[in-house]
């Protein structure tokens, strides 16, 4: 994925050049190993500062939202599929849209590499499939695939479903993935044994809303959660608050989540919250045959209504 | 009914309409010793009683007349057998009904009359004063006593409780309506309630008791003899002398039954020119019979009358609102007793008594029927005089009764949606009988409730909106035609849509009607007659592929011949019909001499020689209908198959002519043409359902099998042909259906608004229902039907102008995500979003109030909480679950 | 047809059959005159308990 | 003042004996991540960490704090009366607080405990607590603390600086309310002469590891409104995500909420750690935002701790250089990059602003 930068910056330097765009959103280095900074550069000047490796976890859709510039967006499978979600969601038009995509093959994770060491990782480089791990007396070869991040290992849409142009050739679709085995098990559960799963699951919970501000489905004006009338949530550490938060977090995502992974990614308590939206992407794949952000003209099964839709209540 | 003592001055009864006292002349002292007492003169504040009024003679110039005089049930005294004016627990039907009801002489309390005892058994005798030549003149079959019966039998059972034995003696068991013989059948085999197919022929009273004995013969001939606490008399419908002196002075005939003669192709005119007639009077009938008809002969007099539609109306004067900006809340609380309903379980005076002592209530009272006028007129009397903002009406459902009391408060100058309805009776008395206390509480908290909400509700405008005054008429049967036919005479142009190649449906398959028209003949009179007329236009080959808005304003696509046109139409007419079913049963479809009802018609149509060849005829009855999985009685195949079989019976005299039936459904005065039959010698031998007959053929003959129910053997019967009465089936329409969003049975037929009082419409504004696709009937009933569609239809386009609700959604664009799931959502395209150029709030989302319907689809999947319901707003639903949360 | 077109109906009898009548002329745009022998509408409708198959108060 | 040294043998024993006394806090070990917790009775404090993921403010200041109480059934004599939360002030020990999270509380306490104000929940769990501080010997490469005002030995705000010496603790009594601590631990053992002198080079060598430094000399000099206008904000802010993990996990956010919450007939009065990264911090009634866009909220994060506090105190930054923002930042948003560019700001060479 390292020998896709020049490629990117190339194509940046073309759409700033010829004022195709007035500005670039990608990445610049971080200040910590592991981690890539969403930045934007309005300059072909400036194109040196993108960078693009396995550390580009967060969902540059997020960065599109409501903006009126002309765009040239590095997008990856997921990213490319909120991309679409934006669109549908009249969140940014197509034509001010350059998407420069970039076939993905995961992103690490550093949660992961982090846990795995005693003392503080320093230094992470990578080098084909392989990463290797440098802290304070230490290095470590890691093989990339063991280190993905959960969704990028499950991913079946690594390739961008949308763009204008390509930083490198499309890769290969992982197959024959089971993508549900652990929402499976959740649902194998009783009743009593879910409840105090997710209990657990969300103990943690600081009620940051980092999961909500890093999701690019997350742009309502007013959160439900920061409603005062009426106050659906209270603002304390209260565990049925928590809880209502976190359920409506998961449905209001229902049918337009990609499973980018970028709330678990931004969760500065590490709580797994794809375990719920998983189940839902589940359920809509199973009720309704569809997966997210795939079909550029299509609105989500939950955005429509039609009287034969499944359901003898409405009778 | 001499159930109960009444006063001499009355009131009919608690609802009625108008609800004035009157004086009953026979029974007052002032009348009968002439000129004494008048006390009530004396005591009358406002000068009301006038004992010199006299009859006046009032001329009225009228366009037209409806005649629905009505009916006298059947007087049981004439027969000594029953000794019903002797036997005090010897009652009619009519007389059971009022012990039954909340508002009657017990207040619904099942007791019988000569001690007041809580009755154990109770038996019915059918067709008293029906189906009788030897002891009343009334030999027509009063069409609804079968089912009043069973009713009865049900109800008391609730009442009573389960150990309460109920037996119905019967002939032939007539459930021949929508969702009868459903109900029939969850009678017998859920509440078990007895059935016993016999003519009781005396009542003796047990000596020493108020007890009555019968003697009967049971279906395997065995006599026996029980006793019964009470016994109700299933008295028939008969038309009273007077009426029929009546028709007389108009010159209006009559049948043998003394009903209004009509003719099957124009079933509400009688022989008089501009005289039409409806209810009993045109024949034996139930309640949406009466209504269908009712609403026939409206349209038939307003299809003479057309030229002059808003001549002579007058407009009621609006009252103008009251405007409550800025007033504190004052609630006024009306709990409603309704008779018992209510007041027998719930203690109503406690619940008015607590609902004082909430907050911004003003004024709390308890009524006896809060729907009656005088309640109504006496609600709006308190509006204005306490100067109350906001109402609650604890009673029953809103779905029957909120636009009742909306309109008290129009009437009082309040805005209609101050209003909260709390469901005290439905959802509590109804429900919590057994436990008056925590119903009580129940209430109580359902005040409060409504209380909490009602103080936050605000006056919400209703949007004005046009009427389209096309109508578009789906199926070109006889009763899609007739409604056409009637819309069009009404001036309205109308559009039939037909899939067929034709106009004429069903009744193109049919010979004559039991009346003995040639159907033939009348039908390509009347497709000629629409055909010719000029609003009307007919599309053959055509079906509807899409349907858009809503009532006053559809848009619907027409595919004719793959070409597609948009037709935009004030109101749709569904006539899809039905057909008939093609069995797999009897060797059907092995033999051509095993037919259907209708290829047998056709061999009539046609004339078939073969027909002079038959020795011996055997129809099957009940075809594919009266079975677990079509449990629905086809109704028109009885009268059908008796009508065929005197008609081979007149081809040939000789001809052996067999009908095997479950119960010989000829209900009204079809009952002449069985009894006609059985006087040609056409021998009717009855089956039961799990011991069908066997139809085999064998060389030259068809064997048919069956056995016998009073000799109890196995018969065998040689035929030349087997005609099967198949069901009508009807032409399922899922698609229809959701393009109008109008709901279907399980068997297929559509829904339509009310049971009783809405038969030729659905719960969707502005789509109209007849014909075989509401439920299977004769010819004279879908035209009547069609008619009676035409005529509701015609309430709505004569309009012009409809109001829509308040209770709408809207959006607060502050809030809004311009995400689009609104209007993605929406099955009325009511949300859009506000242009891009506007200057406040462009590309967030708006309603458009005309087009909302309230549905609350957008409010519910709006992630963003940027669209309320209005009347339904959070801090409205929200006071409800805080109040409720006391409760707890 | 010359004769000029009275724009009422007289509707006798003030029963359910006779109301539903009256009620969509009425509606329709005719005036109607609703003939009942009786102190008030309602026929024997009124006088039934419930009414089958909704179970609904016959009132 | 004085320096025990504590046989490690003696740590367990000597833990249980402060328990009798005051409620124990210090780090435990979750999934993947140390936090403060209270601790159980002869459970011990796990010291095998870097720092706390979620700083120790909360053992002075909780993130949800009921203050009064009320009812609203009118069945009680008391409804609609706030009445103060029932208070637990009894003597507590944060064991194995960072030195530069210590040194925070004092940052806080100038907002908490002014002349003319005092927050009496804060200050009273302030008073109540002793800090037992423990010395980095192995700072994070994303510690700053010795340009931010603190360091890895630094003993302000601590009762007790306890240091790793290998085979044993030395405990250096800072204040007299850490010598009573120690005393009811038991732990009463002077160290020999060395000791300081070990202290002092351990010391230099951690202080040594520190190679992440941030310059704040030239904050004071800068126009606060030149740096309010500075155009590098657009740059800053674009990855920022509003998620408030910072504000949450910094040890110097001070904000709080008042809210009142209703359970049926019953209600608390409270106050929650509030961010302004959120955009309800400032959100009017009116539904008009003056910090209405990220640009604005995260201006405000930096030009408070680096610029506004700095001009109000004149004395430091509100930053301990604990490198917790940086660490948990999802978008990698870097305090120390965020300080250089503002303490170098000159608005003369940026006259032609980043387009």
């Amino acid at each position: 994925m390292l020998g896709y930068i020049d490629k990117i910056r190339e194509i940046s330097k073309r759409l700033l050049d010829e004022g195709r765009v007035d500005m670039v959103v990608g990445f610049r280095k971080g200040s910590m190993p592991m981690m890539n900074e969403p930045s934007f550069i309005k300059n072909s000047g400036e194109v040196s500062k993108l960078v693009w490796d396995s550390n580009c976890g967060i969902n540059l859709a997020n960065y599109l939202t409501d903006r009126k510039e002309k765009i040239g967006v590095i997008a990856k499978g997921c990213d490319s599929r909120n991309i679409v979600t934006h669109i549908l969601e009249n969140k940014i038009k197509r034509d001010q849209l350059v998407i420069i995509g970039v076939p993905c093959k995961g992103m690490i994770d550093r949660r992961l590499i982090t846990a795995m060491f005693d003392t503080e990782v320093r230094e992470v480089n990578e080098k084909g499939d392989t990463v290797t791990v440098k802290g304070a007396g230490f290095e470590k070869k890691l093989k990339k695939s063991d280190i993905l991040q959960d969704n990028c290992s499950k991913c079946i849409h690594r390739n961008p479903v949308l763009y204008d142009e390509l930083a490198a050739p499309l890769v290969e679709e992982q197959k024959d993935i089971d993508r549900y085995a652990e929402v499976r098990r959740i649902e194998a559960m009783s009743p009593q044994e879910k409840w105090q799963y997710f209990e657990d699951l969300i103990a943690p919970c600081i009620r940051c809303y980092a999961c909500r501000n890093a999701c690019p489905l997350c742009y309502c004006p007013t959160c439900f959660v920061d409603e005062s009338r009426p106050q659906w949530v209270g603002k304390s550490q209260d565990e049925t608050d928590i809880r209502t938060f976190h359920f409506l977090r998961a449905y209001h995502c229902a049918g337009r989540c990609t499973d980018c992974g970028a709330c678990e990614r931004a969760c500065p308590v590490g709580i797994k919250v794809r375990q719920f939206t998983s189940k839902l992407n589940k359920d809509c794949l199973d009720m309704f045959g569809w997966e997210a952000g795939v079909l550029p003209d299509q609105r989500p099964p939950l955005d429509t209504f039609k009287p034969a839709d499944p359901g003898d209540f409405i009778k | 009914m001499g159930l109960a003592k009444r006063k001499a001055i009355y009131v009919q009864y608690a609802q009625a309409v108008p609800l004035k006292y009157t004086i009953d002349k026979a029974n007052c002292i002032y009348f009968i010793k002439k000129g004494k007492c008048g006390a009530c003169k004396k005591i009358c504040p406002t000068g009301a009683v006038d004992f010199d009024q006299k009859e006046e003679i009032v001329t009225l110039n009228v366009g037209s007349v409806i005649l629905s005089p009505g009916f006298a049930p059947f007087d049981p005294t004439v027969f000594d057998a029953y000794q019903y004016a002797k036997l005090p627990n010897v009652v009619t039907a009519m007389e059971f009904e009022r012990v039954l009801s909340a508002s009657g002489p017990t207040m619904g309390h099942l007791v019988r009359a000569s001690d007041q005892k809580e009755p154990k058994k109770i038996a019915w005798f059918q067709c008293v004063g029906s189906r009788d030549m030897n002891k009343c003149d009334n030999s027509y079959c009063s069409s609804v006593c079968c089912m009043y019966a069973i009713k009865e039998a049900v109800i008391a059972k609730e009442h009573a409780g389960k150990d309460l034995d109920c037996a119905v003696f019967f002939m032939d068991m007539r459930t021949h309506g929508k969702e009868f013989e459903r109900f029939y059948t969850t009678a017998k085999d859920k509440h078990g309630i007895r059935f016993i197919r016999c003519r009781v022929h005396t009542i003796n009273p047990v000596a020493g008791t108020d007890d009555l004995e019968i003697r009967y013969i049971t279906e395997t001939g065995e006599l026996k003899t029980e006793i019964f606490d009470q016994i109700v008399l299933s008295v028939g419908l008969q038309i009273k002398p007077e009426i029929a002196e009546l028709a007389k002075r108009l010159g209006i005939e009559l049948t043998e039954g003394r009903f209004c003669k009509t003719e099957t192709f124009e079933p509400v005119a009688t022989s008089r020119e501009g005289i039409f007639v409806c209810g009993v009077f045109q024949g034996p009938k139930d309640i949406p019979q009466a209504v269908i008809d009712a609403s026939a002969a409206a349209s038939a007099a307003g299809e003479i009358l057309s030229e002059a539609r808003n001549t002579l109306i007058k407009h009621k004067e609006a009252v103008t609102e009251t405007n409550i900006t800025g007033e504190r809340p004052r609630i006024g609380v009306f709990v409603c007793r309704c008779g018992i309903n209510i007041a027998g379980v719930v203690d109503v005076p406690k619940v008015a008594e607590y609902a004082k002592t909430l907050p911004y209530v003003e004024f709390t009272t308890d009524n006896l029927y809060s729907c009656s006028q005088d309640t109504q007129e006496n609600m709006a009397q308190i509006i204005k005089k306490e100067r109350l903002n906001r109402v609650v009406v604890a009673a029953c459902t809103p779905k029957t009764h909120e636009p009742l009391f909306q309109e008290t408060l129009t009437n009082a100058g309040l805005n209609k949606y101050l209003f909260e309805m709390a469901n005290i009776r439905n959802q509590d008395s109804w429900v919590h009988k057994s436990n008056p206390e925590l119903a009580t509480e129940k209430a109580i908290d359902l005040v409060r409730m409504a209380v909490a909400k009602v103080a936050l509700m605000e006056p919400l405008k209703e949007a004005e909106l046009e009427v389209n005054q096309t109508a578009v008429v789906i199926g070109g049967g006889i009763a899609g035609m007739s409604a056409a036919k009637s819309l069009a005479k009404q001036g309205y142009e109308t559009h039939i849509i037909e899939k067929g190649k034709c106009l004429g449906g069903q009744a193109l398959n049919i010979f004559r009607t039991p009346k003995g028209e040639d159907i033939a003949e009348k039908l390509s009179g009347l497709v000629d007659e629409i055909t010719k007329d000029q609003k009307i236009h007919v599309h053959l080959d055509s079906a509807i592929t899409s349907v858009d808005g809503f009532v006053g304003n559809f848009k619907s696509t027409i595919s004719s011949n793959g070409k597609n046109d948009v037709l935009e139409h004030g109101i749709a007419i569904i006539a899809t019909g039905a057909s008939a079913f093609k069995p797999s049963e009897y060797n059907y479809g092995k033999d051509p001499r095993i037919m259907t009802s209708l290829e047998l018609d056709k061999k009539f149509m046609e004339k078939d020689p073969s027909l002079k060849k038959i020795d011996s005829a055997v129809f099957i009855q009940c075809v594919g209908s009266r079975e677990p999985d079509r449990l629905y009685c086809s109704r028109v195949c009885c009268t059908h198959s008796i009508d065929n079989a005197i008609e081979l019976k007149k081809i040939n005299p000789d001809m052996n002519v067999y009908v095997l039936y479950r119960d010989i459904r000829t209900y009204g005065e079809r009952e002449y043409l069985y009894k006609k039959a059985r006087g040609m010698g056409i021998i009717f031998i009855r089956y039961s359902v799990d011991n069908k007959p066997e139809v085999k053929p064998e060389g030259e003959k068809i064997m048919v099998g069956v056995t016998d129910h009073i000799l109890g053997r196995r018969l065998s019967l040689e035929a030349d042909i087997v005609t099967l009465a198949t069901a009508v089936i009807p032409n399922r329409d899922e698609k229809l259906a959701n393009f109008f969003k109008v709901p279907v049975n399980d068997d297929g037929f559509f829904i339509e608004r009310h049971a009783k009082l809405g038969p030729s419409e659905f719960a969707t504004d502005g789509v109209f229902l007849c014909g075989l696709a509401h439920y299977p009937k004769p010819i004279d009933e879908s035209i009547a039907q069609g008619m009676a569609a035409a005529s509701r239809a015609v309430t709505l386009l004569a309009r012009k102008k409809i109001h829509t609700s308040g209770t709408i959604a809207e959006t607060m664009p502050a809030v809004c995500s311009s995400c689009g799931v609104c209007v993605s959502i929406c099955p009325y395209s009511a949300p859009s979003f506000i242009e891009e150029t506007a200057r406040f709030f462009p590309g967030k989302a708006q309603i458009n109030p005309v087009l909302c319907k309230g549905c609350g689809l957008c409010v519910a999947s709006c992630r963003s909480g940027a669209i309320r319901l209005k009347g339904f707003d959070n801090d409205q639903i929200f006071a409800q679950i805080y109040e409720l949360s006391k409760a707890v | 047809m010359s004769h000029h077109v009275i724009g009422s109906v007289l509707v006798v009898g003030g029963g359910i059959a006779g109301m539903q009548s009256a009620l969509d002329l009425a509606n329709s745009g005719y005036y109607v005159y609703l003939l009942e022998k009786s102190p008030s509408i309602g026929g024997v409708m009124s006088q039934l308990d419930k009414t089958f198959p909704t179970n609904d108060c016959a009132m | 003042m004085k320096v025990m040294k504590i046989d490690k043998n003696d740590w367990a024993g000597g833990i249980g004996k402060i328990q009798s006394s005051y409620r124990l806090y210090g780090p435990v070990k979750g999934d993947a991540f140390h936090d403060f917790k209270a601790l159980e009775k002869g459970e011990l404090p796990d010291l095998n960490f870097l720092n706390t993921r979620i700083s120790p403010k909360s053992v002075v200041y909780p993130q949800s704090e009921i203050m009064f109480e009320y009812s609203l059934d009118e069945k009680n004599p008391d409804h609609h009366i706030m009445k103060d939360a029932a208070k637990d002030y009894s003597p507590k020990a944060i064991l194995g607080i960072r030195p530069c999270d210590a040194a925070s509380f004092l940052l806080v306490k100038r907002n908490f405990d002014t002349t003319e104000y005092k927050d009496p929940y804060w200050i009273r769990s302030y008073e109540a607590t002793t800090f037992i501080g423990y010395a980095c010997n192995n700072p994070c490469s994303t510690c700053f603390c010795t340009t931010a005002g603190s360091g890895p030995f630094n003993e302000d705000g601590l009762d007790i600086l306890l240091t790793d010496a290998g085979d044993c603790w030395y405990a250096k009594a800072i204040t007299e309310k850490g010598e009573k601590l120690l005393n009811a631990a038991g732990w009463n053992t002077i160290a020999a002469g060395g000791s300081l002198k070990k202290i002092a080079s351990l010391k230099k060598e951690a202080e040594a590891k520190i190679s992440s430094l941030v310059s704040t000399d030239q904050l004071n000099n800068k126009k606060t409104t030149e740096l309010y206008e500075a155009p590098f904000w657009e740059d800053v802010s674009f990855a920022c995500i509003n998620c408030g993990t910072c504000t949450f996990l910094c040890p110097t956010c001070w904000c709080f909420d008042i809210q009142d919450e209703n359970s049926g007939c019953s209600g608390v009065r409270m106050k929650n750690w509030d961010s302004c990264m959120f955009p309800l911090f400032t959100i009017h009634g009116t539904g008009h935002n003056p910090r209405g866009t990220k640009l604005h909220r995260v201006r405000q994060r930096f030009m408070h701790k680096l610029k506004y506090y700095v001009d109000k105190y004149e004395n430091g930054i509100q930053c301990v250089g604990c490198g917790r923002c940086i660490r948990s930042c999802p978008v990698n948003i870097d305090i120390r990059r965020v300080c250089d560019m503002m303490n170098s700001y000159d608005p003369e060479a940026c006259a032609c602003p980043v387009k």
